[in-house]
């Protein structure tokens, strides 16, 4: 599973990328997870409100499921125009 | 419909971009807007990141819903990304239709999806303080006045 | 709230009117419009005659007028008059604002009086013929949603 | 009274503007004045919800009264923008 981090969820957890195959099924077992890895994933997960979602680069809830070969994104909510 | 969207470091041309999308010669309409640093306190630098591929994929599907929607003849949305000043530009979205009311909509729409949809993050630079800027909730307002 | 209303033969410069718009930087949000002749079947040539002085003074009421509904940093209106070439422009409408929305609904205010208010009148030319555009009720309805 | 005419009114006159001192009160009674003064007059003014008429710089009515002073122009409904 490929991993992205934007903006301050990269900033705090202190990558913009990895690759884990985690045994989860969906978002909210991979965000589980990934509170699990350290302080620095904790303090980026620990406000779910401020944390937004895309799978394979389309905005996704919680509850869509995972597959090894996703490409999953964790950011902020968007900033731009 | 003619569609060109581009994310970039440079600056854009406004006269060669609306230049483009009335070449063909159908369109008597283009609105376009330009989203520009403002000169505020001590703001010195605004960055802007973005999510390759995804950020073009984003707009590519909202510009598409904007040509179900409106009779379109061609948009152009291009973003700025990396560091910029205040009085730098930001953002162009052009629209060209034959009819003006369509092409100032089509607009509006395409900004206000811009602001809750592409996958973009600004940090501004005040002095020694670096912070990211906070998405608003009027901005999922607007997007909402839209339906879905 | 600045103002600038141009009416001349030449062409204009779309990123030095929206720069002049943005120089003092209070404004993020600029929407323009672009009325464009499009290119169709033998049309060669559309000339604009206009009222001096009363152009003026009926688009400074319009932009005064905008001004009292939204709240504008700067207006910039250019409007060609002479002889003009299919793919010319025609016009240039451009508001600056602190709000995108503020920028949007004053623009397409200012271009929907434009077309029933400003004394402004287009002959076509097509081959041998010339004739006088005919106004459209499509435009005096447009002008009619903002209300009086 | 100076008089100034655009696009096909000024066409069908065949002058763009002149100077007049007729006795009529209002707008009304200048365009009943003017048809007179001429076939070209009286088809320019043949129908007139296809003439718009300013006084003064200002869009104005059939009903507005006039001086000696001021600017009339008679015109077609706008196409500008």
């Amino acid at each position: 599973m490929n991993l992205l981090y934007f903006a301050w969820v990269r900033q705090k957890i202190g990558k913009s990328e990895e690759q884990l195959t985690p045994p989860v099924e969906d978002v909210a077992s991979l965000i589980a997870h990934l509170k699990n890895l350290g302080p620095n994933y904790a303090d980026a997960f620990a406000d779910l409100s401020r944390i937004r979602v895309a799978v394979n680069q389309r905005h996704a809830g919680l509850d869509v499921k995972l597959g090894p070969q996703d490409e999953v994104a964790f950011f902020p909510p968007v900033t731009g125009g | 419909m003619q569609t060109r969207i581009r994310i970039q470091r440079e600056d854009f041309d406004l006269n060669r971009e609306v230049a483009d999308l009335t070449a063909n010669g159908e369109a008597g309409a283009v609105s376009s807007f330009t989203g520009h640093v403002r000169k505020e306190g001590n703001l010195s630098t605004l960055t802007l990141e973005h999510y390759p591929h995804m950020t073009e994929a984003e707009i590519a599907r909202l510009v598409a819903e904007a040509g179900t929607r409106w009779p379109l003849t061609g948009v152009t949305v291009v973003h700025r990304v990396g560091s910029l000043k205040p009085g730098d530009r930001i953002v162009l979205v052009a629209v060209a239709s034959q009819h003006r009311h369509a092409a100032f909509q089509a607009c509006e729409f395409l900004m206000d999806y811009l602001k809750t949809q592409a996958p973009f993050w600004k940090e501004e630079a005040r002095g020694e303080q670096h912070h990211w800027v906070e998405h608003r909730n009027s901005d999922d307002d607007a997007a909402k006045r839209w339906g879905s």
